[in-house]
């Protein structure tokens, strides 16, 4: 949106970004750069559904279903088919831009969690049609994925790979949000009458930025593939969809640096709890709780909440008093123009 | 001397965790067998599990952590099929032998896998063995198959309708079934009305196991039922209505876990379960093999790295490569240079569900 | 053929059941808690503790796993609704319910194990009863009294209003002088009290088997949804349906494609009746 | 209308003593002191803003106070609870059409007397029949469906089938048409004289003015002044305040 | 440039009619306020003006164009706008956004430009951010462009209302009670900007119960009852009828 960054917040930004660009570098092991591919790989379907989930405000917990999608693409053209795994993984994304067109236009019709809904379905349909459509997904068994071509062939390379289709992404994203196309879908998340008033096309809006989130989910589909290396049908758990959308509500609507504060912790939770083996998942689900009633507002407000406190700006009432000449003139450049 | 590290994938939550859950109790008494013994060639065992609760992305992840930054020498696991595909691969990239036991069959291949000895039975010698005692013991023809709609569900029910056909039989009603539902009147009768003199069900969810017997025998329809071992599971005989429900059910099971004639176990199953009965509190209420089993996948680790006198893979793929007939307590184990599945085909019979006894069962009638 | 019929009715009441379980906890709250399904499996796993584990009569047995059903609900109420509603965020309580639901089940799932256990026979009656077993109307009858009874609730005394008022502006119920929380509380209690005998009175059919919570939790609102939010009569109907329509899917064309099927439905009646077959919406948007 | 002010004093009915109330760390309300005298219409005038609502929403205790004392009828009840508040007669119609949206006009009358009555008492519903023939005509629609100002109405309804000792007035005024904002004010009056009080947030002062006995001018979170309305009309204090700091 | 054109619309709900053959006419640069009791049918006029409702019976014209049955957005476009009878704000959006949204109707760079931040896309917020920033001085919001919506005060809120109305360079501009709940001042100071908005060119269609505020600022008064015109003409003349009278102002 309009409002300014602070000279400490873009500073604190390139720091991250020099982090993440050097992260193979300094990382302390495979296990530590397979976590931090998965994060990336997460995060490009996360900022696509940010859009969809965060700005417009369309709950889609079924976006595990695209993500499997892009993956069997990706395995069935790479892999059984040979192709290109570069052109494999462009072909993903579009393969799941269409579906997501597919799915948005019945879907973005019904309201609010009735959408939820049907989104929650579609992914419990792909999983079925995986298992039974067994001679492309190899059904049961499942299928074997090639890595990446040269020179993303390596570990490191995979990470770069990832990086660079994530920051893209992620930029493209920022610049819908801070543009009017970002006031438009807030609109439609917070007041659709109002967004109606001043002339925005609700579904048409809706089915743009959700084919987006396909493609973007279809791309992550293809490189999680990759990096799974191997994917069957329990793959795609509806839990893993669930998950996504969770980072997002944690990480606070309407905000890109929130969710990904959020995917990288929610994503590394399990590993940290991983020692409890048993209790593994229970801790999961009592952090999941405290994390959500410590910062109801997720991540994003608690930012905002100490940038705040660090410098506070009272506010006193006014009386409101037009210029009107000034009114005036705004108004008459707008007659004319 | 630092300790050889073994990595144990294990899904001890979730559905379908009683046989990891078994199978955790030989791997633990196995570690702590040998390492009271001094270990292996004097290096102690640290054995690392991991809770993946069936879910193959948190199997890689862990597989990732075992084998990166954990540096493990061996991965054992994981338990189940979905899971253990996903994380061969990653135990061939990483360059460390892997005991599978997971039964799919894709899971080794001398070639992709080079490193990964499996020690459980493959897929196709249950259903081999299940469908050679239906056809040519019970001479059967008219066989109805049964799967869920799990993973593993539909590639085994596939495998069989396969193994069927080249023994030249076409199933008369084949089906899959949501591992949940709550009802399979409509399976059952639709396989009776089709027919069928013998119901063939392979999935391994309780459940579903315990409604189909219920309903055959609620409808007081004397087919027998030959199958997935999980028909004997204890589970099974608690679930049903009625115990004679039990009678007739026959599933592939083990040499090991199998009475003689004489009443007794195998000598070396038995000396097992003397020892480990206490720790397994005094009655044995699961399927014992899973106990075998895991005490195995260890023991064989111990035997290929004394011989092979390091854990150094290639060392340890030799090794094992010339291992034939090692006495397990689950069975006695051959690989070789291309034959990655160290079960033979001579340790799988036929049990009867409804005699088991300390997770051990009898011939079935043949 | 009949058997079919009846036990797809008998599934479809316990959705049904499920769904009325989403409404009363969504009456005060606007709130659809991920842990719905969880409650009747609550009332399957204690219920056969009770019964079978520690020989309790039935009725006690019941009457007890109401009881944790109850507490249950309560404890959600406390824990994951209370503080979250007060929050200008919407869908928080999407989150602290599903953190529930997994810390719930992950707890069963330890203490009851992960293996389905037999729910025991309620009443004597011989297992070759087929249609008449009472492993299928059980259910049946227990949802139509349910909705008996909340209709009743619901219409007749005064409560069905108040939960409305403040489910819609808390504030404002407040200045009217309603106890806001307790009501909310009262409704989870319900709630939780009504899942757990659901789901004792369907064990025979699910067992008591700690994992049945999230599929009930999405079967009772694909029933929900269809039947329309916050409509009892449209939660049975719902329900039945779903349950006669699946079951009759797996018997026709097997079971790989029912969810698909099952879901193709809900969608079709979404899109020609959005707010479900006996919702109805809100008018003036202006 | 200030002839037909009782010559005898009357006795306090709502005595607040330095109030002071936040949001978060924003203190809005410093110190407001007042009181409304039973059979009395008390009118507290001021500026968007200036805390009106605020200090009524804490009278009736739904928005807890930093400092002071809330007496009512003898009773000290800065502690109790919103329902004790209302069970105790003291019934607020907040500012802006508050009325539940999917209920029907009889319903969010009924749920105006659930405090006294949990079963609701349709007996009151007839005097508000009377006095908003408008409502009657809609007594079985949703309440969704009326419009700006007959919500309003419906609001004020709500108030006063509470039958309370108290009844306060949040802009009541806010949509309506001139005659009805008469109607009501004239019911005010009207209740007053049957010796229940009235406490009114207005802007239309002038409408004001004429109903009230006596007047408390807001001025960001104070009272700025009191007196009766023709000591404010006399006076120049009307437009210092609404000019404020401007 | 023409009228806004009502030939004798009818809106019914179910059983209720609540518009009954009202006909008027909303010209450029001229106020015309509409006034009534509660329930005769303002707010419902005003939807219909502006697309949330279709009419029952009748037909709504801009420029001999039939809007009765156009969509909301459609006539957002062809630059008729209004306000709300309750501000309807993007509480979490500053001040300045929220005015800036009103400028969607000359948005030009789709999707993907805005995605690829294409020079176009800049220069358009450029220019959105100063039309807007100007209306929010215009109005008196400078104080706050940069505060949280939800943070303003209630006539804040109104005036935010008008500038985003305004940012969407409408024709013809409906206010549904614009003065409510605003001080003597405030209510003032509105009534200028109206009046600059009418010499500007505007229409300006006010819907109001401040009856004297209205038969000030007004040039011409429509006065409805259960959803019929009673009365039309000069405000001294609709102050002077019994009928608006009895039925609307009291005695
Ligand atoms: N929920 C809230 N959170 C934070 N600040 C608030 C809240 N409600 C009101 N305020 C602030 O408190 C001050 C007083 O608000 P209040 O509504 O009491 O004024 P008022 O006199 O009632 O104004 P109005 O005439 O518009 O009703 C205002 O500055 C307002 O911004
Ligand atoms: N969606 C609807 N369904 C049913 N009745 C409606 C609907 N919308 C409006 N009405 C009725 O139509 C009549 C006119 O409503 P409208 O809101 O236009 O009145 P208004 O002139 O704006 O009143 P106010 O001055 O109080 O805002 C009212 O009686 C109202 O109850
Ligand atoms: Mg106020
Ligand atoms: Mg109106």
């Amino acid at each position: 949106m309009t409002n300014t960054r602070s000279p400490a917040g873009s500073a604190g930004l390139l720091a991250g970004g020099v982090a993440l660009a050097t992260l193979p570098l300094w990382v302390g092991d495979f296990y530590q750069l397979h976590l931090a591919q998965l994060i990336g790989v997460y995060w490009i379907l996360i900022v696509g559904l940010n859009l969809v989930v965060g700005f417009t405000g369309q709950l889609s917990i079924g976006h595990v279903g695209l993500l499997a999608i892009g993956a069997y693409t990706f395995a069935f053209l790479a892999g059984t088919h040979e192709l290109n795994p570069l052109f494999a993984i462009a072909i993903a994304g579009v393969i799941g831009g269409l579906c997501g067109l597919l799915l948005g236009l019945p879907s973005l019709r019904l309201p609010g969690f009735y959408f939820a809904m049907t989104t929650m379905a579609f992914s419990l349909i792909v999983t079925e049609l995986t298992l039974a459509q067994d001679e492309i997904t190899g059904g049961g068994i499942g299928l074997a994925v090639p890595g990446v071509s040269a020179p993303f062939d390596t570990p490191d390379g995979l990470y770069w790979l990832i990086l660079i289709v994530g920051g893209l992404v992620t930029w493209l994203t920022w610049n819908v949000s801070r543009c009017m196309w970002g006031r438009s879908l807030i609109a439609i998340r917070d007041s659709e009458i109002t967004a109606m008033a001043v002339g925005i096309s609700l579904f048409r809006a809706k089915l743009i930025v959700f084919v987006f989130s396909g493609v973007t989910a279809g791309v992550a589909g293809a490189l999680f593939a990759s990096l799974q290396s191997y994917i069957t049908p329990d793959t795609f758990v509806f839990e893993l969809g669930l998950f996504f959308f969770v980072c997002i509500i944690i990480g606070g609507r309407g905000s890109i640096l929130g969710p990904f504060i959020g995917t990288i912790i929610l994503t590394a939770l399990p590993e940290l709890v991983a020692p409890l083996a048993k209790l593994g998942n229970f801790f999961y689900g009592l952090t999941l709780l405290a994390v959500v009633l410590l910062i109801p507002e997720g991540l994003q407000r608690l930012f905002e909440v100490l940038a705040e406190k660090l410098r506070p700006r009272r506010i006193e009432s006014h009386v409101v008093t037009p210029d009107l000449t000034r009114l005036a003139a705004a108004i008459r450049e707008g007659q004319s123009s | 001397e630092e300790p050889i590290k073994i990595g144990w994938l294990s899904s001890l939550t979730g559905p379908l965790s009683s046989a990891a859950v078994a199978e955790n109790q030989g791997v633990q008494y196995a570690v702590e067998e040998i390492n009271k013994a001094g270990g292996i060639n004097g290096r102690q065992i640290e054995l690392l599990t991991r809770d993946t609760a069936g879910d193959p992305t948190k199997a890689v992840n862990f597989a990732q952590q075992l084998l990166f930054r954990d540096k493990v020498n061996f991965i054992i696991g994981p338990v189940n099929s979905g899971e253990s595909l996903a994380t061969g691969p990653i135990a061939a990239k990483a360059g460390v032998p892997n005991i599978v036991i997971g039964s799919i069959d894709e899971l080794t291949d001398s070639k992709k896998f080079p490193l990964a000895f499996r020690a459980i039975n493959t897929n196709t010698q249950w259903i081999k063995s299940a469908n050679d005692y239906a056809l040519d013991v019970l001479k059967r023809k008219k066989v109805a198959v049964i799967g869920d709609t799990s993973g593993y569900g539909t590639s085994s029910a596939k495998t069989a309708a396969e193994l069927l056909k080249k023994a030249g039989v076409e199933p008369v009603y084949s089906a899959l079934v949501d591992p949940n539902k709550t009802d399979l009147s409509d399976e059952i009768s639709k396989a009776r009305a089709a027919g069928a003199d013998v119901l063939m069900p392979w999935s391994a969810a309780t459940g579903l196991l315990g409604r189909l017997l219920n309903t055959r025998g609620n409808m007081q329809w004397d087919v027998p039922v030959v199958g997935h071992p999980a028909l004997m599971a204890l589970p099974i005989k608690e679930l049903l209505n009625k115990p004679e429900y039990w009678d007739g059910v026959y599933a592939a099971g083990y040499v090991s876990t199998t009475y003689g004639t004489d009443g007794k176990l195998p000598e070396r199953t038995q000396a097992l379960m003397d020892a480990m009965r206490p720790k397994l509190g005094g009655e044995i209420n699961f399927t014992f093999w899973w106990v075998a089993l895991g005490y195995d996948t260890v023991k064989v680790i111990e035997h290929a790295v004394k011989k092979a006198g390091s854990t150094e893979p290639k060392a340890f793929q030799a090794a094992m490569e010339s291992t034939t007939g090692l006495d397990g307590v689950y069975a006695t184990y051959s690989w070789g240079p291309d034959q990655r599945n160290g079960f033979p085909d001579s340790g799988m019979v036929v049990n009867r569900a409804n005699t088991f006894k300390d997770g051990s069962f009898e011939l079935a009638p043949q | 053929m009949l058997l079919v019929i009846v036990s797809g009715l008998a599934v479809g009441a316990l959705y049904a059941a499920t769904a009325l379980v989403y409404n009363v906890m969504f009456s005060t709250s606007k709130v659809l808690s991920v842990t719905t399904g969880h409650l009747c499996m609550l009332g399957g796993v204690f219920g056969a503790w009770l019964v079978s584990d520690l020989g309790v009569p039935s009725v006690l047995g019941l009457a007890g796993a109401a009881l944790v059903g109850a507490a249950f609900g309560f404890l959600t109420e406390i824990v994951a609704i209370r503080r979250v509603l007060s929050r200008p965020v919407e869908h928080l309580w999407l989150l602290t319910t599903l953190a529930m639901a997994t810390m719930v089940q992950q707890a069963v799932g330890l203490w009851w194990g992960t293996e389905p256990r037999p729910f025991p026979r309620l009443i004597p009656q011989d297992f070759s009863a087929g249609v008449m077993d009472q492993k299928y109307w059980l259910p049946i009858v227990t949802v139509i009294v349910m909705v008996l009874g909340l209709e009743f609730f619901y219409r007749r005394t005064m409560y069905g209003k108040v939960f409305v008022a403040m489910s819609e502006d808390v504030f404002a119920a407040q200045a009217r002088g309603i106890a806001t929380s307790r009501v909310r509380s009262l409704s989870y209690v319900i709630a939780g009290a009504l899942g757990a005998v659901a789901g004792f009175a369907a064990g025979q059919l699910t067992f008591a088997f700690f994992a049945v919570g999230h599929g009930l939790t999405l079967y009772g609102f694909i029933a929900l949804a269809a039947g329309g939010l916050g409509s009892n009569v449209g939660a049975l109907v719902g329900g039945l349906a779903l349950g006669l329509f699946s079951t009759f899917a797996t018997y026709f064309f097997g079971g790989e494609y029912q969810q698909t099927i099952a879901v193709g439905l809900l969608i079709v009646v979404l899109l020609l009746k959005p707010e479900g077959i006996f919702g109805q919406r809100q008018v003036r948007a202006v | 209308m200030h002839d037909m002010i009782p010559t005898q004093p009357a006795q306090t009915l709502l005595k607040v003593t330095d109030l002071h109330v936040a949001y978060g760390k924003a203190e809005v309300v410093h110190g407001a002191s007042f009181v409304v005298p039973a059979g009395r219409l008390v009118v507290l005038l001021g500026r968007n803003g200036a805390g009106k609502s605020t200090m009524l929403h804490a009278i009736s205790s739904l928005i807890s106070k930093k400092g002071g004392k809330i007496e009512f009828d003898g009773q000290d009840i800065t502690a109790s609870g919103p329902i004790e508040i209302v069970r105790a007669g003291v019934v607020q119609v907040l500012q802006g059409h508050r009325v539940f949206h999917s209920l029907t006009v009889e319903d969010n009358l009924l749920i105006g007397t659930f405090a006294r009555n949990p079963r609701g008492d349709r007996s009151k519903l007839d005097r508000v029949y009377t006095l908003f023939p408008e409502l009657k005509e809609k007594r079985h629609q949703a309440a969704s469906r009326l419009s700006g100002g007959q919500q309003q109405i419906l609001a004020v309804g709500q108030g006063i089938v509470g039958d309370p000792r108290l009844l306060i007035l949040d802009e009541p005024s806010l949509g309506l048409a001139p005659i009805i904002i008469n109607r009501i004010l004239d019911v005010a009056t009207e209740l007053c004289r049957e010796g229940m009080a009235v406490l009114l947030v207005e802007q239309l002062v002038e409408k004001a003015l004429q109903h009230a006995h006596h007047c408390y001018l807001v001025e960001t979170g104070r009272i700025a002044w009191e007196g009766t309305p023709e000591e404010l009309r006399g006076g120049d204090m009307l437009h210092r305040v609404y000019l404020g700091g401007g | 440039m023409t009228a806004l054109q009502v030939t004798d619309v009818t809106k019914s709900f179910g059983g209720l009619t609540a518009l009954d053959q009202v006909s008027l006419e909303l010209r450029p640069g001229e106020v015309h306020g509409l006034i009534g009791p509660n329930g005769s049918g303002k707010t419902t006029l005003l939807n219909l003006l502006s697309g949330y409702y279709e009419p029952t019976k009748g037909d709504i014209r801009l420029d001999g164009e039939d809007l009765s049955r156009t969509r909301v957005q459609h006539r957002a476009r062809l630059g008729i706008a209004r306000t709300f009878q309750k501000p309807r704000l993007l509480g979490t959006m500053t001040v300045l956004d929220n005015a800036m949204l009103g400028a969607w109707r000359d948005v030009g760079s789709n999707f993907l430009g805005t995605a690829l931040s294409l020079g176009r896309t800049r220069r358009e917020e450029r220019e959105f951010a100063r039309r807007a920033g100007e209306l929010l001085m215009g109005v008196g919001l400078g104080h706050a462009v940069h505060r949280r919506a939800d943070l303003l005060e209630h006539a804040e809120q109104r005036f935010l209302e008008i500038a985003r109305a305004l940012a969407m360079r409408p024709k013809f501009i409906m206010l549904d009670e614009p003065a409510g709940g605003l001080t003597a001042l405030e209510t003032e100071h509105l009534g200028r900007i109206i009046q600059v908005m009418r010499d500007a060119g505007l229409g300006v269609l006010l819907v109001e119960h401040h009856t004297d505020f209205v038969f000030r600022i007004c040039d011409r008064v429509t006065t409805l009852d259960l959803g019929k015109v009673i009365k039309r003409g000069t405000p001294d003349e609709v102050r002077k009828d019994p009928e608006v009278i009895r039925v609307y102002l009291g005695a």
